[in-house]
């Protein structure tokens, strides 16, 4: 069972850390702290800590964090960077006003 | 709905270069790209490219872009600028975000060419304003005309940090320093000789421990970390700067393919999360192909290349050409590719630690720890010899792909052979003219005209020069070394400004007769 | 590794976590096998969020009355993490005669349920909700309903139970239930089998395939709907909203993003590239859906759209069940895309068929074997 | 701040320069050049001020990481970076969401 998939697996107690306090996701404002106690709670993957803390779930999709948080999440749970799967990628690719979004056109029409 | 042969996201150097392969080939393609400006990164990039003519050696990347443009124009290629592809849906669909309007099309081949996103690293104040990535930098300057800041700390030595540290300088910013948490320059020397002869320091293993200021960046701290990256107490050093920037490195901006449903890896080797593709750049899923950045990071010269390769895929996979044709085109692109893979900073190479260059030549130290030779070091190098009356001294100490000082040398004097990541020899049986093609031509600014036997006493040293104002004739002022220390009075004799230099002046000053292999700078 | 639990529960989504944690909460010991590599992947984190009693079929409605007085409001608490449950009311909003009576007789029935449903005008639900447009002739109003983060509530249940020693595997695909001895017992996956008295199947639509080899089957099909979200917003209001037309639904999150569900018409025909994928068509009906009501919105980015397969039952209405061919065996699936509001509810009655043998309520109208010819 | 002339790309030649309001104060820039750039070349650092009161600027400068966004012509959430300066514009630092200045709590 890979370590990832195991949500009993025993990585040791939260311990605070001195740079903690730094913010990973600029848009939603998360910290490393939070994102660090999130694996001790159980939130063992990518996806999962984005559902839980929002990370990547601002205005820039993830764009600038993404490699941030798998880095944190992988060393939490001592397994490589390439073992945590990327969160999954939705249209739309940049934000785009309802308005707009709303006014399709079929290519050609 | 609008249907055609191929729809390529991205209209930067792999996008464009696939877009034109595929319309020759007479696929009616069309090119999408978000921004106002199309070329991606190429308009950018001020510098001339490395390489050899194939790969566009030794002009710059606009230059490129603008090639590039009128390629596709002519080729029949249908550019839409301003339009931003929110999804690549099943049956290759792809919605447009043009003029407040979603557009469905699709595309019987889909070339994914969406490039890359900037790494970022994290420290105490790093969301302050004037934290900024390399490539704002960049984008400030050389699209907007505007400076950046204008005393700046570059985090990260790789070609990205140094290109723009330099690109900095010739706006008239201040860098204060070049910073990297690695104990070796990541860049190509040439790079870092550039800036380390303006007098930009190098920091290595070292890294940003905070960025000063409570609503704006007013300073920064530095510290030099152990081999586990750790900041070593009691080295924390301070600089006075208005803006950090950060050029760690970037990562494939492959978001569109994960949507789509390709099978995606995560391979450091590529930099970051890529879709699986085969040679030709096509994914798991059929008719969906990718190139450049967003399929492993590299170079643009590489970049084109793929795009290439993938433009003529997609043609064969669409039925316009044979499997003949295609093996024929698609193994001259992958030599292509190939050449320009080679050397010590090629794909292969990453993360090895080259102690000797392909002569066997002992690598520099100094230049991968300061950023410059000592005068020690750089005679020993095949491109660095003595000679009577005027002659090229060819300061490359390193095997990357480039060839154009061969090519520029009218009189042969300069020789690489067919392995363009050979180093040069200065031949001394030749008869160097003095013409200075050489010196314009190195994409690196690594060459210089040295006469030692014009005037009684004095050398003549002749340099690139890319900075404004231009220094005039009889102009009297300071000579820097390598190292950007000041070590005589030089005096201008001569500066020649051709259009073959492509804007790469030839500045002659003249120094005392010993500081001939000293003098590489003036102010 | 201890591959036996007193309870085996196969899919880890609300319904799945939920059991897991009042099991836990009950002494009893318990393993969780998810076939996707996250918890909650399925519907549970693909939905609006609706804690909704208005607008449910009769047979539902004791679960959704039970767990909004008894078990929502408490349960940030109860879970020691916030799962941003809000009771502002549900609003059904029309804009023609036609929908006005179609939200009349929601209301009627609603009310011979016992549930405080009524109508109201468009200028009273403007002052309920100002951002209205002038188009909303009427709605329909719950005052009780409400909602939820779906994604959070998921996760807190799934990290309390966690919390007290439920073990939960991901990656753990289920091929098939076996019986031992007559009895359901052994859970094999790919690479383990796992062992338990119960085994609660509540894996959506990936439940039909369970039962179907222990030689039975359950009606339903796989819909896939989708959601989009909005930017951050000011706070506007907390209400559901629904419409008569059913042209979408949501609500603004506490974040200050909207959620907003809906459909184009052709979900039960969508497909999909191994996960569930949006259609290039859906997210801009819903859009359009939403300016009609909420014309301020226009403006509002989209940041994201996602789509999740629904296991919608040939009623509508839920299988939770045990199996008189299969003792041992609970089914829990079915929920036809409004399982997340009555999920506490349901998580607390499969711990009680468990422990008990019997639940505190009703669920007759929720048997395995309940579908019949129409003549 | 401006670059008038360049080494390589040589004399800088931008649309004609007009006014715009930024804050509440009349700032002058070139129409079509991204907004952020014209508040850049004036020395205006902080965009907008977070949520939780961070200030931020420009970042990554081509409309990806969104940290330059501001208030522009009443609608927040304007990526200053790729969106172009027009005459008469309003732009006005964005607070959270809005450009009403938020009470810290």
């Amino acid at each position: 069972m890979s370590k990832v998939n195991d949500r009993s697996r025993d990585i040791g107690e939260y311990m605070m850390r001195p740079d903690d306090d730094i913010i990973i996701c600029r848009c939603e404002e998360i910290t490393k702290g939070e994102i660090r106690k999130a694996v001790y709670e159980g939130m063992f993957t990518i996806t999962e800590i984005r559902r839980y803390l929002r990370t990547g779930m601002g205005l820039c999709q993830g764009l600038t964090c993404g490699k941030l948080v798998k880095g944190i999440v992988a060393k939490e749970l001592c397994v490589s960077p390439s073992d945590l799967e990327a969160a999954m990628s939705r249209a739309p690719m940049r934000p785009i006003e309802m308005k707009v979004l709303g006014n399709e056109k079929r290519g050609g029409e | 709905m609008k249907r055609y042969d191929v729809i390529v996201v991205g209209a930067g150097p792999a996008g464009l270069s696939a877009a034109i392969e595929a319309a020759k080939r007479g696929l009616k393609v069309v090119v999408f790209d978000e921004n106002s400006k199309p070329g991606g990164q190429l308009f950018k990039q001020i510098h001339k490219f490395f390489g050899s003519k194939e790969h566009r050696a030794k002009i710059r990347g606009f230059k490129i872009g603008e090639e590039l443009l009128k390629e596709a124009e002519v080729t029949g290629v249908e550019v839409v600028l301003n339009a931003i592809v929110i999804g690549l849906f099943l049956d290759k669909e792809v919605t447009v975000n043009v003029n407040d309007e979603v557009v469905h099309y699709k595309g019987d081949a889909i070339i994914v060419a969406t490039g890359a996103s900037e790494n970022m690293v994290t420290f105490d104040g790093w969301t302050l304003p004037g934290v900024i990535g390399a490539g704002a930098a960049q984008t400030m300057m050389n699209l907007h005309s505007v400076q950046p800041g204008k005393r700046i700390l570059m985090l990260g030595s790789g070609n990205v940090g140094l290109v723009v540290s330099y690109q900095l300088l010739q706006v008239g910013c201040e860098v204060v320093a070049i910073v990297d948490a690695a104990p070796k320059i990541g860049g190509y020397g040439v790079h870092a000789a550039k800036v380390a002869r303006c007098g930009v320091p190098f920091n290595l293993s070292h890294t940003i421990i905070k960025a000063e200021g409570d609503q704006y960046v007013t300073g920064v701290t530095i510290g030099e970390v152990d081999n586990k990256f750790n900041i070593i107490p009691g080295t924390e050093k301070h600089f006075d700067v208005d803006t950090i920037c950060i050029a760690v490195g970037l990562s494939p901006m492959s978001q569109l393919l994960k949507m789509a449903g390709c099978n995606m890896e995560e391979n450091p080797k590529k930099g970051g999360f890529v879709p699986v593709c085969n040679e030709y750049g096509e994914t798991s899923i059929g008719g969906i192909f990718v190139s450049g950045d967003v399929s492993g990071i590299e170079e643009a010269s590489s970049a084109m290349i793929e795009g290439r390769i993938s433009g003529v895929a997609a043609a064969f996979r669409l039925g316009f050409i044979d499997k003949e044709e295609l093996k024929a085109k698609a193994g001259e692109l992958e030599q292509a590719l190939l050449s320009l893979r080679q050397g010590m900073f090629g794909p292969g190479n990453k993360g090895k630690d080259i102690t000797k260059t392909e002569e066997d030549c002992d690598v520099s130290i100094n230049l991968l720890k300061k950023g410059y030779m000592t005068d020690e070091e750089v005679v020993k190098y095949p491109g660095v010899k003595s000679i009577k009356g005027i002659h090229a001294v060819i300061e490359c100490s390193q095997n990357i792909p480039c060839n154009p000082c061969q090519d520029s040398c009218p009189k042969k004097c300069i020789r690489i052979g067919d392995k363009i990541t050979a180093l040069p020899i200065v031949d001394e049986e030749s008869k160097c003219i003095g013409c200075g093609m050489c010196v314009a031509s190195c994409s690196g600014q690594a060459i210089f005209l040295v006469n030692e036997d014009y005037e009684e006493g004095y050398t003549y040293v002749t340099l690139p020069y890319e900075f404004l104002p231009l220094p005039k004739k009889g102009m009297k002022g300071v000579a820097f070394d390598r190292s950007g220390q000041e070590v005589c009075d030089a005096e201008v004799v001569e500066i020649k400004s051709l259009a073959a230099f492509d804007h790469t002046n030839l500045l002659t000053i003249k120094v005392p007769k010993e500081m001939g292999m000293k003098a590489r700078f003036f102010k | 590794m201890e591959n036996c639990a007193d309870v085996i529960i196969i899919g880890s989504g609300v319904i799945g976590n939920a059991a897991a944690y009042y099991l836990a909460k009950r002494g009893r010991s318990v393993i969780v096998l998810e076939k996707s590599g996250n918890i909650g992947n399925g519907g549970s984190s693909r939905n609006g969020g609706g804690v909704r009693q208005s607008g449910r079929d009769k047979r539902e409605l004791p679960l959704a009355i039970y767990g909004v007085k008894n078990l929502w409001p408490t349960l940030s608490e109860e879970l020691g993490m916030d799962v941003e449950y809000y009771k502002d009311g549900n609003l059904r909003l029309g804009k023609t005669k036609e929908h006005i009576k179609i939200l009349s007789n929601l209301s009627k029935n609603a009310n011979e349920s016992g549930l405080d449903v009524k109508m109201i005008s468009g200028d009273e639900a403007r002052k309920i909700c100002p951002y209205l447009s002038k188009e909303v002739i009427g709605a329909s109003w719950c005052p009780t309903d409400g909602h939820a983060n779906p994604l959070l509530t998921t996760l807190a249940y799934y990290r309390k139970a966690r919390q007290l020693g439920v073990r939960f595997i991901t990656g753990e695909e289920v091929s098939q239930v076996k019986k031992i001895k007559g009895k359901a017992r052994q859970v094999v996956t790919k690479n383990n089998v796992y062992e338990g008295e119960n085994i609660i199947l509540a894996s959506g639509y990936e439940s039909r395939k369970v039962v179907q080899c222990l030689t039975f089957d359950i009606p339903m099909n796989r819909v896939l709907l989708e959601v989009l979200v909005t930017e951050e917003q000011p706070p506007m209001f907390y209400q559901m909203l629904g419409t008569a037309a059913a042209d979408f639904y949501g609500h603004q999150s506490k974040h200050g993003s909207f959620v907003f569900g809906g459909s184009s018409g052709y979900e039960a025909f969508n497909k999909d590239n191994g996960t569930p994928t949006t259609s290039s068509i859906t997210a801009s009906a819903v859009c359009r859906g939403i300016m009609k009501y909420f014309p301020i919105l226009a403006d509002a980015k989209i940041v994201r759209t996602w789509a999740g397969w629904i296991d919608d039952c040939v009623d509508h209405v839920p299988v939770i069940s045990f199996v008189e061919e299969v003792p041992g065996l609970i089914l829990a699936c079915g929920f036809s895309g409004h399982g997340f509001g009555i999920s506490p509810t349901v998580g607390m009655l499969l711990s009680e068929m468990v422990v008990d043998g019997k639940t505190s309520i009703d669920l007759g109208a929720f048997r395995y074997d309940r579908f019949r010819a129409k003549i | 701040m401006r670059i008038t002339k360049h080494p390589i790309l040589g004399e800088v030649n931008k649309g004609p320069l007009v006014r715009f309001d930024f804050d509440g104060k009349t700032f002058e820039g070139y129409e079509g050049e991204p907004i952020a750039a014209s508040l850049k070349a004036a020395g205006v650092m902080v965009h907008r001020h977070t949520k939780k009161d961070s200030p931020r600027g420009i970042f990554c400068a081509i409309g990806r990481c969104t940290d330059c966004v501001m208030v522009v012509d009443g609608k927040p959430n304007v990526r200053t970076c790729v969106t172009p300066l027009v005459s008469g514009m309003k732009v006005q630092t964005q607070y959270g969401v809005s450009a009403k200045k938020q009470i810290k709590l």
